[in-house]
């Protein structure tokens, strides 16, 4: 099974996270027009590389992480605790 | 032929044992392999093969055999020259009509050039209404034992994790020594090995590897820190460095998984023998130097009594040494490398002679061949490893190390057993370096393949595949028809994908390949290793098959009171009592209690919670008061229906928030989601307390005079406590109860949230205290149809995966004058848009009738314009009710629709004026 | 017929006293508890300080300390954005101990539990039996915080340790045993079998779980001889 | 290599055929053909899967199109089409999935005559376990949805579903017990391989150019128009460009600047020892995440619900073979001794919607059909049809054109999560 390195808890099972998507940023609601809020709802980027996630440690310590992960070769090049900002 | 004492030999001739053969007894020593036991006793065939029927006996007589796949008792494909003997084991041939012996299916081999490669593709293709029986003739075919009866017992088995420094793959002397040097640095080791005891060649090796192995064994039983695991199989390594091992023969298990994560790997596992690639190559008879040696020396067997030794190397030379020892004949000894050659072998059912070469025909019962080894590579490049051919060795050889292992032995190359064991401690030692101990840095040193003849076919047409008939023919066919990549190769003629995957005949495949496109071996590559490196059982991959299961504080009652049980996500609930209808009366008379604690609940603290509860729900939340109580419906972003339930303030900064029970997991994760990522300076804290609380509904005409019996320090009153308000108080004893006048089922009724641990005790009480009220519990059905009646909507039954909260009739709640919330722009675009479903009450024509849920609505021959998304016979109305969607056309109150139901009828149904079907204005609630 | 010796027993701690609390890890309330992540301390009053989140703890007590603790702790946090909530009712909890308990977990959680990764005082959240427990390693007193009882100090354990800290009662939730000094690095089989030391493990999750967490120990200790206590 | 103008029938296969080459030895023609890259061709498919050739092959068969490659970065068949578990259904949940995966069954029904090439349709049944009320409603949804467009499908109970399959435990023993099942007697399994190559051989047949290990790396986009691709061979013009590239189509369309909703997630199988035959029709749980199939070669055939997170690595995990042996044990406790013998993986294209993306782009001349999930095996031969002919004559077939693209910005969304989220 595959290791995640949360922040908080160390290396840990996948299977102790939940993937919650590519992280996009939410358009303004009130000025978005249809394509650009069905972009952000439908559109992904799902590069084959370099992907920004969001996760959420479920059965760990329950944050949220923003990472940073490549989608061939697994490789994680950085995590952070969602809830802090940072170099994205 | 059972030999005299041999200085190596396992088997334990003070333990005689009789299993069976094919329903006959047979005599055997324990420690003996079901495979030995039978030569021993003199058969030679032991299955059939998969497309001709050919019979087949002992090639490898070790895990790898393809001609020794049985079946011991209910258990299929059993590898018998590996299996240990037990007493009274029933081991039957597989797949064979009527006998092993005498197989009918073998008359397949006159057609035997028909059935050549991909000939599935080519006929029984007209006419197409005669293929289902062709098909039931060619699964009648197929390899392979038969699965246990659906009665059988189960055997046990279980998972560990493991989590040590080093683990080594491979217990022959250089697994041995890496094991040895990595535990002296202080590494926690775990040593693995497929065979019943520690040793890998030497234990069948000649005197000196006997005497090296048994002062390895003492060092690795003296050394402290090395588990030892035999008869377990390392069965891959994953991504993370997970490597799965399969442990057998432990007392009260069948099996175990060991889950272990080390630091390093340390792969040893050997070599593997190839088979040479002739005609008659198969032939029961025909055996590696490897096998005559483990038949001679592990279990005393004698293999033959005349034989020819093909070899291309010295243990075909020992192979011979050890032949002639055992009293067998050797006519001659072809050695390859002074230019020695076979040509076929001849034989009906066993081998009768050897064409050699140089034409020559020699008399014989047994063809032994050493042409060369095959590195078990797929260990390695199964994550991430490479391997390339090595010409002047005639093997591939790992040229690039996965992240974390390391690779000694003959996977490496050859040595002296000196060597061997050099190697295997340098290597152990840079392991245990490597996860963190200290160790002398002693480099490595070399070990490199042997020089080798490149043997792998001959000049005639032989066997590749054994397990899948796949001959040198086929091959070349499956080129020459245009399948000319060795992935095509592989998938038109099934070379590899048996049940030895390749691990004898993938480099021999690659070769004839090569040879047919003219391409070399290098070019022609290898397809690729997958997992399991050794085939796993199905009970060793489930374990204990741990399911979890919530259950409330009352599950017991509920249980002991002949509920029946309802599977509900995680948690078991009671469905009702015996009588639904009854209950649902009983709450309409007078009053019925009904165990909600799945009911997800948050406690919510901080000055920014109606913030949050204005973004996440699309109502209104900034003027709920103190002990007020609102319900709320969630969407998400594309304006979908996510959740609903209500939520109450219980003090300044203090909420409680409800979410329904199969949504409570999810709408938690969504509260912190929002909080921890987009907003992330709100000062909220959220508190799972599902668990926390047991929930009891209170519903019914009666239900204030019985809550009232039990509360104390809360003033029931309907002044006091009106409809949608909260209140914090103590009931029936109990202090911190949390009492919210809300009713799903549309009847005046109470919610208690309990303290979980005393949530037996209200129940009881209620129960007690209520009996002259005639209270009585109701279960989940009785709340389906109560709901129903009041046309409450169940998020994920009245509304789907696409429904937007428009549709499922919420326009009351939605307020889109708020600055956000999310999922606005989506309903914002909804309201305004044609040709929306919409949710409405339904009643059929005839009130007999109940609709079964999913039913559709019709319009015409099959134009669909709605369906019945909820249905059930009310006992309040006498009547069917229904809950649907309808086109928007359809949607106006008196409008009949036709429904068509399941078993074909088609009939009609009136849409209400509104969802709830009893007491559309809610007076029942209010009272 | 001799004595059976139980290598593993199990007890049902569920009615201790739980408090959560959450709060700013940087603030004046995390100061005051002082304990980091990962870690599990026993502070002046009896109560086990469980570090589960970054910015979250679990308060372990006697049964009836529970409105007390959250008193004194709120307390502690006055004048910051802090909750500390009663969560006694919410969670089922376990407790472990014997010379076996490590082997009993290891066929339930993947996490390893060797004492230089999971040494004594060490706590963390993850897996057991496919449900979300936090395990805290309390080999110590395994005596101390069982069902009910708030005394019942065992023979031995780390109250005989030199140079244990002493706080009075009164004082803030600073941490008693900085168990950092505890726990041997000494080389365990790799399985985490380690005959000679008796450990004790507490496992807490939701309460609704109570009895798989039992059918699931009592299965994977049945080897052992696992018994109820 | 010079091109041949006249291009040779194939041999035919038939029991006869296959007599008179056994015997007289003469081997069989090859069945595709390796030809040098033109610089042009009409169009270019990219994906050499089972919609790419099908692609290919309907425009030559169908409408007479036969300048037309197909590039392949590998071998063919090498992506999901050659790693699916085969499943053939159409007891879809919408009234336009069921119609489109009806046509589909159609054309499998006589696919082996008219490629002249047996490639094993085997309509044994489809049998789908409902653990919970809810699964059972959805069920019946189905059937009704089915029923009125033609397929046959039906709700059937425990007994019937035991005397289907006496291996499955129907007691309320399991933690799930049985409740239901929906029962789809035209579904089956196919020789997921002999697709592919029946579809090539008709393909090269009708002089359409197979380019294996032919990798396309950019497309030439001027003026919102497509003016061909670049391979590692070398650049082809082409005004009309079709990717059929499942779990690669954000790389490809990327290429061309057209974005899509799609994410791509690994989907894993795995498959036992051969075992005699006792399975006879596709059984799933989509409660519990797996379904199984036996295959006429004895071995069982088992896959699951996408691996958990997205990913372009095909390797397998411990974890499936783990969920899926619990999971199928629970349903059949008796297979405990069958043995697992090799994993894998391949890349699903999955979509927000649980259904396809095809038909035209915002850039003119580039056609997609992609988003095809774990569901698009079944789905080749009618795509390839009408891509076919959306591409040869400019028009949208009506059966495909509620899976266009712009459905997701026009909000029209096709939900099929309720019967295709199972995995197959
Ligand atoms: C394990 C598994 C089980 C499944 N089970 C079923 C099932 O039971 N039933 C069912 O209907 N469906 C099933 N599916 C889904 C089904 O396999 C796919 O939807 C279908 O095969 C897609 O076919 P395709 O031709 O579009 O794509 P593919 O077969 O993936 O072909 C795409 C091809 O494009 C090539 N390519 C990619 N990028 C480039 C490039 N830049 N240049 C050139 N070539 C390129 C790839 O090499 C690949 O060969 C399953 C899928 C998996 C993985
Ligand atoms: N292997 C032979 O048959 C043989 C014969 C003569 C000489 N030699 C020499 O000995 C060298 C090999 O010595 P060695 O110590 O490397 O190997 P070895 O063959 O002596 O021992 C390897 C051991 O690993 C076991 N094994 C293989 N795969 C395994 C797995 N996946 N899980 C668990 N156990 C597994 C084997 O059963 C065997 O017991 C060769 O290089 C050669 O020079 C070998
Ligand atoms: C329906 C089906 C049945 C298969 N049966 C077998 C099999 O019997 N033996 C085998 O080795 N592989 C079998 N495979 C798996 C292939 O060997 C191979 O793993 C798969 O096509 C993926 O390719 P790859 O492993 O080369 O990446 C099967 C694959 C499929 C799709
Ligand atoms: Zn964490």
């Amino acid at each position: 099974m595959v290791l995640l390195p949360c922040p908080h808890c160390g290396p840990r099972d996948a299977a102790e996270f939940g993937y919650v998507g590519e992280r996009a940023a939410r358009p303004d609601p009130g000025a978005a027009t249809p394509q650009q809020w069905r972009g952000y709802l439908y559109l992904r980027r799902n590069p084959a590389g370099w992907a920004d996630e969001l996760w959420l440690h479920r059965a760990g310590c329950g944050r949220y992480l923003a990472m940073s992960r490549h989608t061939v070769t697994g490789d994680i090049r950085a995590v952070r605790d969602a809830a802090t900002g940072g170099a994205d | 032929m059972r030999l005299d004492g041999q200085p190596g030999e396992v088997i334990h001739r003070g333990t005689p044992l009789t299993f069976t053969w094919n329903g006959r007894p047979y005599p055997a020593f324990a420690g003996d392999t079901i495979g030995s036991a039978l030569a021993a006793a003199g058969e030679r065939v032991f299955s059939r093969s998969l497309k001709y029927h050919r019979p087949r006996g002992l090639l490898t007589a070790d895990g790898n055999d393809p001609g020794c796949l049985v079946q011991v008792d209910g258990e299929p494909n059993v590898r018998g020259a590996h299996r240990r003997v037990s007493a009274g084991m029933a081991v039957t041939a597989q797949g064979v009509w009527p006998s092993l012996r005498f197989d009918l299916k073998a008359l397949n081999r006159l057609a035997g050039p028909a059935l050549s490669t991909g000939f599935y593709y080519k006929t029984f293709i007209r006419p197409r209404r005669l293929w289902p029986y062709y098909e039931r003739v060619l699964r009648r075919f197929s390899p392979g034992g038969r699965v246990p009866s659906p009665s059988s017992p189960a055997g046990r088995y279980e998972h560990r994790y493991a989590h040590p420094d080093v683990l080594v793959a491979g217990g022959g002397p250089a697994g041995m020594a890496a094991a040895l040097a990595a535990a002296e640095a202080g590494a926690r080791v775990m040593l693995v090995d497929d065979q019943p005891a520690l040793g890998g060649h030497l234990r069948w090796g000649g005197p000196d590897g006997l005497a090296a192995l048994a002062q390895l064994r003492a060092a690795v039983a003296a050394a402290g820190g090395i588990e030892v695991l035999t008869d377990s199989v390392v069965t891959g390594q994953y991504e993370g460095g997970l490597v799965a091992v399969v442990q057998h023969g432990l007392p009260g298990l069948t099996e175990r998984l060991v889950k272990a994560r080390p630091r390093q790997l340390v792969a040893a596992a050997g070599l593997i023998e190839r088979p040479y690639v002739i005609a008659g190559n198969d032939l029961p008879g025909v055996m590696l130097s490897t096998a005559v040696r483990r038949l001679i020396n592990l279990y005393a067997v004698r293999p033959g009594a005349r034989a020819v030794v093909f070899t291309a190397n010295d243990d075909g030379t020992a192979a011979a040494a050890d032949l002639a020892r055992a009293g067998v004949d050797v006519r001659r000894v072809v050695d390859a490398r002074d230019g020695g050659d076979i040509v076929r072998v001849r034989g009906r059912g066993g081998v009768r002679a050897v064409e050699c070469g140089d034409g020559s025909v020699v008399r014989c019962d047994l063809l032994v061949t050493a042409v060369g080894w095959t590195a078990p590579t797929g260990l390695l490049t199964m994550t991430g490893g490479r391997a390339a051919y090595r010409a002047g060795a005639a093997r591939f050889v790992p040229t690039e190390l996965p992240d974390g292992v390391l690779a000694t032995g003959g996977l490496v190359g050859d040595g002296t057993l000196a060597e061997l064991i050099g190697h295997g401690r340098a290597v152990g030692q840079a392991a245990a370096r490597r996860a963190g101990r200290t160790a002398p840095a002693s480099p490595v040193p070399d070990l490199v393949p042997a020089p080798h003849p490149e043997l792998f076919a001959g000049r005639t047409n032989g066997f590749v595949d054994f397990t899948e008939d796949v001959s040198t023919k086929d091959l070349a066919a499956a080129v020459a028809e245009g399948y000319d990549s060795i992935e095509l190769v592989k998938r038109y003629t099934t070379a590899t994908m048996g049940p030895t995957q390749g691990k004898l005949e993938a480099v021999n495949t690659i070769a004839v390949v090569a040879a047919a496109t003219g391409r070399g071996i290098p070019e022609t590559g290898t397809t690729t290793a997958r997992p399991p490196y050794a085939p796993v059982s199905l009970g060793a991959l489930a374990g204990r098959n741990y399911q979890p299961v919530r259950r409330s504080p009352m599950h017991d009652w509920h249980v002991a009171h002949g509920a029946t049980p309802l599977v509900a996500g995680a948690w078991i609930r009671p469905d009702h009592y015996g009588d639904p209808a009854g209950e649902v009366r009983a709450v309409r008379q007078g009053v019925g209690i009904i165990d909600v604690t799945p009911l997800g609940k948050f406690e919510l603290r901080g000055p920014h919670i109606p913030d949050l509860l204005e973004l996440l729900y699309v109502n209104r939340w900034r003027k709920l008061a103190v002990g007020a109580v609102r319900y709320g419906v969630m969407c998400t972003e594309d304006g979908v229906v996510f959740d609903d339930g209500v939520t109450g303030r219980l003090g300044e900064h203090r909420y409680l928030l409800t979410a329904t029970s199969s949504g409570a997991e999810a709408v938690g994760e969504w509260l912190e989601r929002w909080l921890q990522t987009e907003r992330a300076h709100w000062r909220v804290h959220v508190v799972p307390m599902t668990d926390a609380y047991a929930s009891i509904n209170v519903a019914g005409p009666r239900s204030r005079e019985l809550v009232r019996r039990l509360t104390t320090g809360i003033d029931l009153s309907p002044e006091a406590f009106p409809y949608m308000r909260v209140r914090l108080g103590e009931v029936a004893g109990v202090p911190d109860c949390v009492v919210w006048r809300i009713g799903f089922t549309g009847e005046l009724s109470y919610e208690l949230h309990v303290p979980a641990g005393n949530g037996l005790r209200v129940w009881e009480a209620l129960l007690a205290t209520g009996v002259d009220l005639g209270v009585r519990p109701f279960g989940v059905e009785a709340q389906r149809i109560l709901r129903l009646e009041k046309g409450h909507l169940v998020v994920g039954q009245d509304t789907d995966g696409l429904t937007q909260a428009y549709s499922a009739g919420l326009d009351w709640a939605i307020k889109m004058d708020k600055d956000d919330f999310v999922g606005k722009p989506e309903l914002a675009w909804q309201r305004v848009r044609d040709g929306q479903v919409v949710l409405v009450g339904l009643q059929p024509a005839d009130p007999e009738l109940v609709p079964p849920e999913s039913s559709q609505l019709v319009e015409g021959d099959r134009r669909i314009v709605g369906r019945i998304t909820s249905s059930r016979f009310s006992p309040t109305l006498d009547r069917s009710i229904a809950l649907g969607f309808v086109a928007p056309d359809l949607a106006e109150p008196g409008t009949v629709v036709t429904m068509l139901l399941p078993d074909g009828r088609r009939l009609p149904a009136r849409v209400m004026p509104q969802l709830a079907h009893v007491d559309p204005e809610g007076k029942r609630l209010h009272g | 017929m001799a004595e059976v010796s139980v290598e593993v027993s199990a007890t049902d701690c569920t009615d201790l006293a739980k408090v959560l609390v959450r709060a700013d890890p940087g603030g004046a309330l995390a100061a005051a508890l002082d304990v980091p992540f990962g870690r599990a301390v026993r502070d002046g009053n009896d109560a086990l300080v469980v570090r589960t989140a970054p910015d979250a703890w679990l308060l372990l007590a006697a049964a009836d300390l529970a409105t007390p603790l959250v008193r004194r702790v709120e307390a502690l946090g006055a004048g910051e954005f802090a909750s500390v909530v009663d969560v006694t009712h919410g969670h089922a909890l376990a407790r472990l101990t014997g010379t076996t308990a490590a082997v009993v977990l290891a066929k339930l959680c993947a996490i390893d539990l060797a004492d230089p990764a999971t040494p004594d005082g060490n706590t963390f959240r993850s897996l057991v039996a496919g449900v979300a427990v936090t395990v805290v390693r309390d080999d110590a007193r395994p005596g101390r915080l069982t069902a009910g009882s708030a005394g019942a100090t065992p023979a031995g354990g780390r109250d005989a340790r030199p140079g244990r800290l002493t706080v009075s009662p009164t004082a803030s939730l600073a941490s008693l045993d900085r168990s950092d000094a505890l726990g041997s690095a000494g080389a365990t089989p790799a399985g985490g079998r380690d005959a000679e030391r008796e450990r004790s493990y507490l496992l807490l999750c939701d309460r609704s779980y109570r009895q798989y967490l039992r059918d699931v120990l009592t299965d994977a200790g049945e080897e052992f001889g696992l018994a109820w206590t | 290599m010079k091109l041949r103008r006249s291009l040779p029938r194939p041999a035919r296969y038939s029991g006869f055929g296959l007599l008179r080459h056994a015997l007289g030895g003469a081997p069989w023609p090859p069945v595709w053909r390796r030809h040098d890259l033109r610089d042009r061709y009409d169009v270019v498919v990219i994906g050499g899967g089972v919609h790419g050739l099908a692609t290919a092959y309907y425009l030559a068969a169908n409408h007479g199109v036969n300048n037309v490659a197909v590039l392949e970065r590998g071998y063919l068949g090498g992506g999901a089409s050659g790693r699916n578990t085969a499943i053939i259904r159409s007891n879809y949940l919408t009234p336009e999935g069921v119609a489109f995966y009806h046509r589909s069954v159609r054309l499998y029904e006589s696919l082996a005559a008219d490629l002249n090439f047996n490639v094993m349709f085997s309509q044994r049944g489809h049998l789908t376990l409902a653990h919970t009320d809810s699964a059972l409603r959805t069920m019946r949804w189905r059937a009704e949805v089915n029923k009125l467009q033609g397929v046959d499908s039906s709700l059937v109970g425990r007994s019937e579903i035991g005397s289907l399959v006496p291996h499955l435990d129907v007691s309320d023993r399991p933690r799930f017990p049985i409740l239901g099942g929906l029962w789809h007697p035209p579904g089956g399994i196919v020789r997921h391989d002999a697709v592919v190559w029946g579809y090539a051989r008709g393909a090269d047949a009708a002089g359409v150019h197979l380019h294996q290990d032919t990798e396309v790396v950019g497309i030439d986009v001027t003026g919102g128009r497509v003016q061909g691709v670049r391979t590692n061979r070398g650049r082809i013009a082409a005004p009309a460009v079709v990717a059929c590239t499942a779990g690669w189509a954000s790389t490809v369309c990327d290429l061309a600047g057209v974005a899509l909703p799609i994410t791509t997630f690994p989907l894993q199988a795995a498959v036992t020892e051969p075992v005699r035959p006792f399975l006879d029709t596709v059984v799933v749980s989509g409660t519990r995440h797996v379904y199984v199939s036996q295959t006429d070669r004895g071995e069982l055939v088992f896959g699951a619900a996408v691996d958990p997170f997205p990913s372009y690595s095909s390797r397998g995990s411990l974890e499936f073979t783990e969920g899926v042996a619990a999971h199928v044990l629970e349903l059949m406790p008796a297979l405990a001794p069958v043995r697992i013998l090799r994993q894998w993986a391949g890349l699903c294209d999955m979509t927000p919607d649980f259904s396809p993306v095809m038909g035209p782009t915002p850039v003119e001349g580039f056609y997609v059909d992609v988003g095809w999930g774990t569901y698009g095996f079944k789905a080749g031969p009618v795509a390839g049809e009408t891509m076919a002919s959306l591409v040869a004559t400019g028009k949208t077939p009506d059966l495909i054109a509620p899976f266009d693209l712009a459905r997701f910005t026009d909000g029209r969304l096709v939900g099929e999560r309720g019967a295709a989220a199972v995995g197959h």
